[in-house]
């Protein structure tokens, strides 16, 4: 079991746990917590292979892994922001009372 | 034994090695045991953190001191003096009353998280505490992503300030903590952002390399520290009101307002718990009055060019004190602001003045940081200041008062 | 109502140095702190234990009852009239007058209680006190630890000596002291004077009796 | 200051023509109220762009030996790989002219100052006025023949703007169209020529390098190749250029324009048909003389140029003597004096035109301006019978108006007229080609003094005949002073062009000025002096003695119509060319339109409404097909779709998870999938 | 390698519980855990920057923006939570373990192949810095408007509707 291979495993599964929660839970917020867990996996991955797979000079996997914090980070607050509006908006975050735009 | 423990380069009367003592005993005792290489590492680093856990616990009770003698004073009052000689035992009698307070869990409280707040609140502070440079030749952890790891360990801060607000269960200590991360991550970004500055000129994130630039004096007697440069100064200045904010103290007080919501997200705590949160906010008051030294005031580098035979790390603590002493000497004077107004304040003036500090520290590093450098970057700096301070004391200026029956 | 002076418009702000209001602020305190170690009329704390801050002559606590001379059961001068205790507002002042065997009032209180946690040191029973008997007090440190009996002054805890009064306060003690000396000098010629006459009608009696006698002698003599 | 001027003189160059279009522009723009200040701005364009180009002639005084002083070319636009360059050109001609142009333009100016300044559409009016001049200047210093065409259909717009200034009266705005579309006809045939041109030899520029036009290289192609009758390139190319300058000048087949242009006001006369824009086209000519060269002295294009000149100057000299309007007198003397200097162009005097068209600008300028300060102080009187006896009441006109009139019918010596005639008959004597244009143009200026005399006896001697011209009153400074600057360059440019001292023509062919006194040694030239002396008295004489009691009665017939009768009439009527196209051009045309008006109505009109009912048939046999075989079908088959569409649409919950979790199902088959098929 | 082995331990439990658990403080509070520990791996394997600045966004900024959404939510429906759990699991096994068979497969068949680096390359701060605003610096100015962006869009989002938000306070 190297370590690479440790490190894969933990992010897929952490990534399908994520995918759990996204699909599972009613409350729009803890999607979210789905949603980081699954961005987190990847940016394992990336760090996995970065430390463990071929060398790369250019530091392609950390810099990718630091704009994907970035831009989670920007997801999570505009979402935040939405459920928030839309909390306002209809006093719940159950994700199955807005199905308003069903066929 | 004691010599072989010293072995420092510098004369013996130096005392540059004294900080380092403790660390360098264990270390030796440890080879003398013929422990394994990483332990003897890990005990000397472990001794390192006594150390610097010893020193400023030390500190903070002497702090909780001298924090009420100088209010005292200002207030034209002696303060405590009937503990010990001259109140010196003062601290040991809070502890001893602290510990001996009956530790009180509220019924709705979370259990765990309850208990757990309290030394997370204490845990980043000493974290931070290990990074900065005291001495020349003493930094407890010389990581050379200093500054990084000193802000994401703050980053910490709010959630635990948030598990106490919340894990307590009732209403005070929500506001208190909703209040207080909502002040510390505003107050987060003009911490950091003063802080650029300063590393952008140096270039490097560890802090011996910013004290070390900090090196050299101009025209002979002005030492070269980052605060005796135009955005050094602004950058300093912003750091040092958000700091005040950081640590929730003086005019920026307003989570644990007393007259509002009792001790805001401590309401619910009592005994031992109550101490490990003063303890992590006065240590947390020294972790980033000290960052402030490194960054501004040239961490351990002597004021004056014919002191260095003095041991740098008494500049360190000497310039620690008198930082402590201005916020002591704030705290005496300025009344709490309203939670708008820290608001506004943080994002209409602190951000921008930090935001102009990078461009002002840009120009001031690529003109030469002359004396053309002072001409440029002071009117960049100060015209916005001027309009900033127009604004703002036009828009908030109290409306004078107009009565409806007297006449005014 | 002046309806027109209301739309006056703000007087502008005027425009001071921005940040100058902090420093001055910051300087009154800074000037406080640093005269606060060489100044002395700043300092006016007063270590309370060790030192104690002299009470100002009218300062009025609980009242005592004022003796004469040293014994403070017979010198007292609380002569149990119970006007006081008629008079106190909140009447807290409970006397029992002494009487002799035979029932017959001794003129003195044998039990002279005052309720100090009721007693509201008005101060109106040392007004009303025919006898120059009852006074305010000026001690302070009256806690006690008992709930129940502590707070009832018996005679033995209130009576104090004249002198202590003349120390507590000399202006009213000595004004008090004069003219109860000078009763004393007015009663004392009266009864001298009375005596005086006694003794002249006596010596008249005598005399008159001398001569009876004497005429009696005379008489008997004669 | 010279030598300064020398060496940014290309630069400085384009600003000359282009300040006064640029002032024209911006006054476009102004508000009428602006009116003042836009006579100021033209002013100030105009007298920038006249001390430039005075300096510019003051460059080229220096000899150069024939070589074009300044040829600029600037890449105009291009299209595809070849690129259209124009450019200015200074030369002693065009600086001569230049000069000539902003100097007379902004003396007339100021005259308009004071002549217009009860006129509403003041601001208007200059801002034509610096238009017109902007392009003149483009022609006169024009590099290419692109670039002159294109002026010179700018002055046709100005002189169209111009003629029709007062628009509301229907008199101006029909003479203003008839000149502008004779003109256009006259750029027809320019711009076919032009076309052609370029065509041969490849470019459009005068002097580029050796390569342009008038450069021997092309000058050499065009007369090598000959078209389809017979006639070089270059003649034929030069004769449609000659009837571009036709058109222009006002030369007789289409000088028709000229004498109704005076609708416009005066000092427009002055500026654009006395001096500038008629002498274009002789410009024109003279600027292309190397190409119309090509032919040989006689060649067919020199001999057309001066048939057509002596044919039009005699005509207008005729048709002059019977005009009675001022200004149609003017009028008809300049298309005479045209075709003088076409005559002097068509003998090969290309000095002697040039010559006599700034002279005749100076002179003709001054006639007409004084006819218009008389006019102005007539209270807008035109027509010269009704006048009489004005040399009292307007002494300083009557002596500008003397001294222009003595300089056109030629007195001797002192007027710069006599000499350019003098010349101009000279070259026309001298031509190998016949002597028939010399002879036309001796009658011709014989009867040009007749005519004038005539107009300044009945003008301004005698009594005042008509008791309606009340008490005329002189003019005021403003359009004096111009008269008389006018009248004194009448007489000093005769200075500089006298056989004695012929200054003008050696500096024209680049030679240094020399005095040769043996002048009047050459043969003949005693005898021309004093044939043309002779023909100046006759002519004088004849009219003084013909309306030698010039006081009758203005209704009374013109004494020389007594004489001539039906002649009369028939000159009046400038022989009825107008009467002419009528019949010839505008009547068949307007017959052809009315045909095809006739041919429209009865003929398109049914055809349209016999579409229109076939298409309405068809219509309603498709609605009712479609009504009852299609749509019930149709309905069936939706009706259907729907209920399937509907139960298909039931999945979709609206609830995001619920897709989600499809996904995953879907996933999770084709995982199957997968390693089914791989195993 | 044990450290490796026990800290994946660790975070695939915070995770379970930021998953599963029926109150959602606490799940918030956990997935904050988990953050923190995926900081502490990134920290073990040697990326240093990468790990600081994940702990500080995370756990300082993303973590507290989703506790302080559900102060504001306070959702109440734990008990509802618990009783539909059996029926949500089913259905929620049944769409992830296909997905997380196929990455394990994945994750298996690559496993043998590839050197191993033995050594940790650091990432030199400098060397991070000139890539980041070399070759990366497009992408760098994007993400930045991106966050003044969402920051501005946020703050629209989450303002009271009409009411304006004056600065001066209205007398």
């Amino acid at each position: 079991m190297t370590p690479l291979a440790l490190l894969l495993t933990l992010s897929s599964v952490v990534f399908v746990l994520g995918l759990f929660a996204v699909l599972v839970r009613r409350n729009a917020i803890l999607i979210l917590v789905g949603i980081e867990l699954m961005l987190n996996a990847g940016n394992l991955n990336f760090i996995a292979f970065w430390r463990y797979g071929p060398p790369d000079p250019e530091l392609t996997g950390p810099i990718f892994v630091l704009f994907a914090i970035a831009i989670a980070a920007a997801e999570a607050a505009v979402g935040l922001a939405i459920i928030l509006m839309v909390f306002r908006h209809t006093r719940s975050t159950d994700l199955n009372k807005l199905d308003s735009l069903h066929g | 034994m004691m010599l072989a423990a010293i072995q420092t380069d510098e004369s013996l009367w130096s005392l540059e090695w004294l900080p380092r003592l403790p660390q360098r005993l264990v270390e030796m005792l440890l080879h003398k045991l013929g422990a394994s290489e990483w332990f003897v590492d890990f005990g000397g680093l472990l001794a390192a953190a006594v150390t610097v856990v010893a020193v400023f616990l030390g500190a903070f009770a002497l702090l909780s001191l001298i924090e009420r003698k100088t209010l005292a004073r200002v207030q034209n009052r002696i303060g405590p003096n009937r503990a010990g000689w001259f109140g010196i035992l003062q601290p040991v009698a809070d502890g001893i009353k602290m510990l001996t307070k009956e530790d009180i869990v509220p019924a709705r409280a979370e259990k765990l998280l309850h208990l757990l707040a309290p030394i997370l609140i204490g845990l980043p502070a000493i974290l931070a505490l290990g990074v900065i440079p005291y001495g020349r030749e003493w930094t407890p952890v010389s990581l050379d992503l200093g500054l990084l790891f000193f802000f994401s360990i703050g980053a910490l801060t709010e959630v635990s300030v948030f598990m106490a607000g919340w894990a307590s269960g009732s209403k005070f200590p929500m506001l208190g903590a909703m209040r207080a991360i909502s002040q510390m991550v505003s107050y987060e970004l003009p911490l950091l952002l003063s802080a650029l500055g300063v590393v952008m000129v140096t270039g490097s994130l560890s802090l011996p390399e910013i004290v070390a630039r900090q090196e050299g004096y101009h025209l002979g007697f002005l030492p070269a520290w980052n605060l005796l440069t135009p955005w050094g100064l602004v950058g300093g200045l912003v750091f040092f009101i958000a700091a005040l904010a950081e640590s929730n103290r003086s005019p920026f007080d307003l989570p644990e307002g007393e007259s509002e919501i009792v001790a805001g997200h401590m309401t619910e705590y009592s005994g031992f718990k109550y101490a490990l949160f003063f303890m992590g906010e006065y240590l947390g008051l020294f972790a980033i009055s000290g960052l402030g030294i490194t960054l501004f005031l040239g961490g351990w580098q002597a004021p004056l060019p014919g002191l260095e035979f003095v041991p740098s790390w008494i500049w360190f603590f000497g310039k620690l004190a008198l930082v402590i002493f201005l916020f002591l000497w704030i705290r005496a004077t300025f009344p709490r602001l309203r939670i708008d107004q820290l608001m506004r304040f943080a994002w209409l003036c602190l951000i921008p003045m930090a935001l102009l500090t990078l461009p002002a520290a840009a120009i001031w590093h690529f003109t030469g940081r002359g004396f053309l450098s002072w001409v440029v970057t002071v009117p960049l700096l100060m015209i916005p200041w001027g309009i900033l301070t127009v604004i703002f004391n036009k828009r908030l200026a109290p409306a004078t008062r107009t009565y409806r029956f007297a006449d005014s | 109502m002046n309806q027109d002076k209301m739309e006056t418009p703000a007087a502008p702000a005027r425009w001071t140095w921005p940040g100058l209001g902090l420093l001055q602020g910051l300087a009154v305190s800074g000037k406080n702190f640093v005269q606060s170690f060489y100044k002395k009329e700043r300092m006016t704390t007063v270590q309370y234990p060790e030192e104690r801050a002299p009470i100002s002559p009218n300062f009025r606590n609980f009242p005592f009852l004022c003796y004469d001379g040293d014994d403070p059961k017979a010198g007292l001068r609380c002569t149990a009239c119970t006007i006081c205790e008629k008079e106190c507002p909140p009447q807290c002042i409970y006397i029992v007058l002494d009487r002799d065997e035979n029932g017959k009032s001794l003129k003195r209180p044998k039990v002279f209680d005052i309720d100090i946690s009721v007693c509201m040191n008005c101060g109106i029973c040392a007004e009303v006190c025919p006898f120059d008997s009852i006074y305010m007090d000026g001690e302070y440190e009256l806690s006690t630890d008992d709930r129940f009996g502590g707070l009832m002054l018996g005679l033995d805890r209130l009576s104090k000596s004249a002198d202590y009064h003349m120390k507590l306060r000399p202006e009213q003690a000595t004004e008090v002291m004069e003219r109860r000396k000078a009763e004393e000098e007015k009663k004392a010629a009266a009864a001298a004077a009375k005596a005086a006459k006694a003794k002249a009608d006596q010596e008249a009696k005598e005399k008159a009796a001398a001569e009876a006698g004497a005429s009696g002698e005379k008489g008997d003599e004669a | 200051m010279v030598e300064a001027l020398h060496s940014h003189l290309p630069a400085l160059l384009w600003w000359v023509p282009l300040l006064p279009l640029i002032a024209g522009g911006v006054i476009a723009f102004l508000p009428n109220r602006w009116g003042r200040f836009a006579s100021k701005l033209a002013l100030a364009a105009l007298g920038v762009s006249c001390l430039i180009s005075l300096g510019a002639l003051a460059c080229s005084l220096a000899p150069v030996g024939g070589k074009p002083l300044v040829a600029s070319a600037v890449p105009w636009f291009t299209f595809g790989d070849s690129s259209v360059r124009v450019g200015l050109l200074l030369d002693p001609m065009s600086a001569g002219m230049g000069a000539m142009v902003t100097f007379v333009a902004l003396w007339i100016f100021l005259f308009s100052v004071g002549y217009m300044d009860k006129e509403v559409r003041f601001g208007r009016f200059f801002g034509f006025l610096s238009l017109f001049c902007g392009a003149m200047l483009m022609v006169v210093y024009a590099n290419s023949l692109l670039l002159l065409f294109l002026a010179w259909e700018l002055v046709g717009l100005a002189s169209y703007l111009l003629i029709g200034f007062y628009f509301e009266k229907p008199a101006a705005a029909a003479a203003a169209q008839k000149a502008f579309i004779t003109t256009r006809v006259g750029d027809m045939a320019f711009f076919l020529g032009m076309i052609w041109l370029y065509r041969q030899t490849g470019t459009l520029l005068f002097f580029d390098e050796g390569r342009g036009l008038l450069e021997s290289g092309a000058l050499a192609s065009l007369a090598g190749a000959t078209t389809a009758g017979g006639l070089t390139v270059s003649a034929a190319a030069s004769l449609l250029l000659l009837a571009g300058a036709m058109g222009k000048s006002g030369q007789v087949p289409l000088h028709t324009w000229l004498p109704d242009a005076m609708e416009g006001p005066t000092p427009v006369s002055a500026l654009i048909h006395a001096a500038t824009m008629v002498a274009a086209g002789v410009f024109l000519v003279a600027r292309t003389h190397p190409l119309f060269a090509q032919g040989g002295e006689t060649g067919i294009a020199l001999t057309a140029c001066a048939w057509i000149g002596a044919i039009t100057a005699l005509y207008a000299a005729l048709s002059a003597m019977a005009q009675s309007d001022i200004k149609r007198i003017l009028a008809y003397s300049t298309v005479s004096q045209l075709g003088f200097m076409m005559v002097a162009l068509g003998t090969g005097g290309v000095a002697a035109a040039m010559f006599h068209l700034i002279a005749h600008a100076f002179f003709k300028a001054l006639l007409f301006l004084s006819a218009g300060s008389v006019i102005h102080g007539c209270h807008e009187e035109q027509d010269i019978r009704n006048m009489g006896g004005l040399r009292h009441a307007m002494p300083k006109t009557f002596l500008a108006y003397a001294i222009g009139m003595m300089a056109l019918s030629g007195f001797p010596f002192v007027f710069s007229g006599f000499w350019s005639k003098e010349a101009i008959l000279h070259s026309a004597g001298h031509w190998p080609g016949g002597k028939g244009p010399f002879l036309l143009a001796a009658t011709a200026a014989l009867l040009t003094a007749f005519y004038m005399t005539r107009q300044a006896l009945l003008v301004f001697f005698g009594k005042p005949r008509v008791p309606g011209v009340s008490h005329p009153h002189e003019s005021p400074t403003v359009m004096i002073v111009p008269l008389y600057v006018l009248a004194a360059g009448a007489i000093l440019l005769s200075l500089i062009g006298t056989p004695f001292w012929p200054w003008f023509e050696q500096w024209l062919h680049g030679e240094t000025a020399s005095f040769h006194a043996g002048a009047l040694g050459e043969e003949g030239a005693i005898g021309l002096l004093t044939l043309s002396l002779v023909l100046v008295l006759v002519g004088v004489g004849a009219s003084s003695v013909v309306y030698r009691n010039v006081s009758r009665d203005s209704r009374a017939p013109d004494p020389l119509s007594e004489k001539l009768g039906p002649l009369w009439r028939f000159l009046e009527r400038a022989m009825g060319f107008d009467a002419l196209y009528e019949t010839i051009l505008i009547g068949p045309l307007s017959v052809l339109a009315d045909a095809v008006d006739a041919l429209e109505r009865r003929v398109l009109v049914p055809l349209m409404g016999f579409g229109e009912s076939c298409a309405k048939r068809c219509g309603r046999i498709t609605d009712t097909t479609d009504e009852a075989g299609l749509n019930d079908g149709f309905d069936g088959l939706c009706a259907g779709l729907q209920r399937r569409a509907q139960s298909a649409s039931d999945t979709q919950t609206g609830r995001p998870q619920a897709y989600l979790r499809s996904i995953g199902l879907g996933m999770s088959v084709l995982f199957v999938l997968y390693l089914w098929l791989r195993a | 390698m044990i450290a490796l082995f026990l800290l994946t331990i660790l975070v695939l439990l915070a995770a379970l519980g930021a998953v599963w658990n029926a109150r959602p403080v606490h799940a918030a509070l956990l997935l904050a855990l988990a953050l923190a520990l995926h900081a502490v791996l990134y920290l073990m394997i040697g990326a240093h920057f990468i790990g600081l600045v994940q702990f500080m966004v995370y756990v300082g900024a993303v973590a507290v923006l989703i506790v302080f959404s559900l102060l504001i939510t306070r959702p109440r429906d734990e008990e509802e939570e618990i009783a539909r759990r059996p029926r949500t699991l089913g259905v929620g096994l049944l769409c992830t373990l296909p997905v997380l068979g196929v990455l394990l497969h994945a994750v298996s068949r690559f496993a043998d192949t590839g050197p191993v680096a033995t050594d940790a390359p650091a990432i030199s701060l400098e060397r991070l810095g000139t890539i980041l605003y070399t070759t990366h610096a497009p992408a760098v100015l994007a993400v930045a408007v991106l966050l003044t962006a969402v920051m501005i869009g946020a703050a629209l989002f989450a303002r009271e509707p009409g009411k304006k938000s004056s600065v001066s306070p209205d007398p």
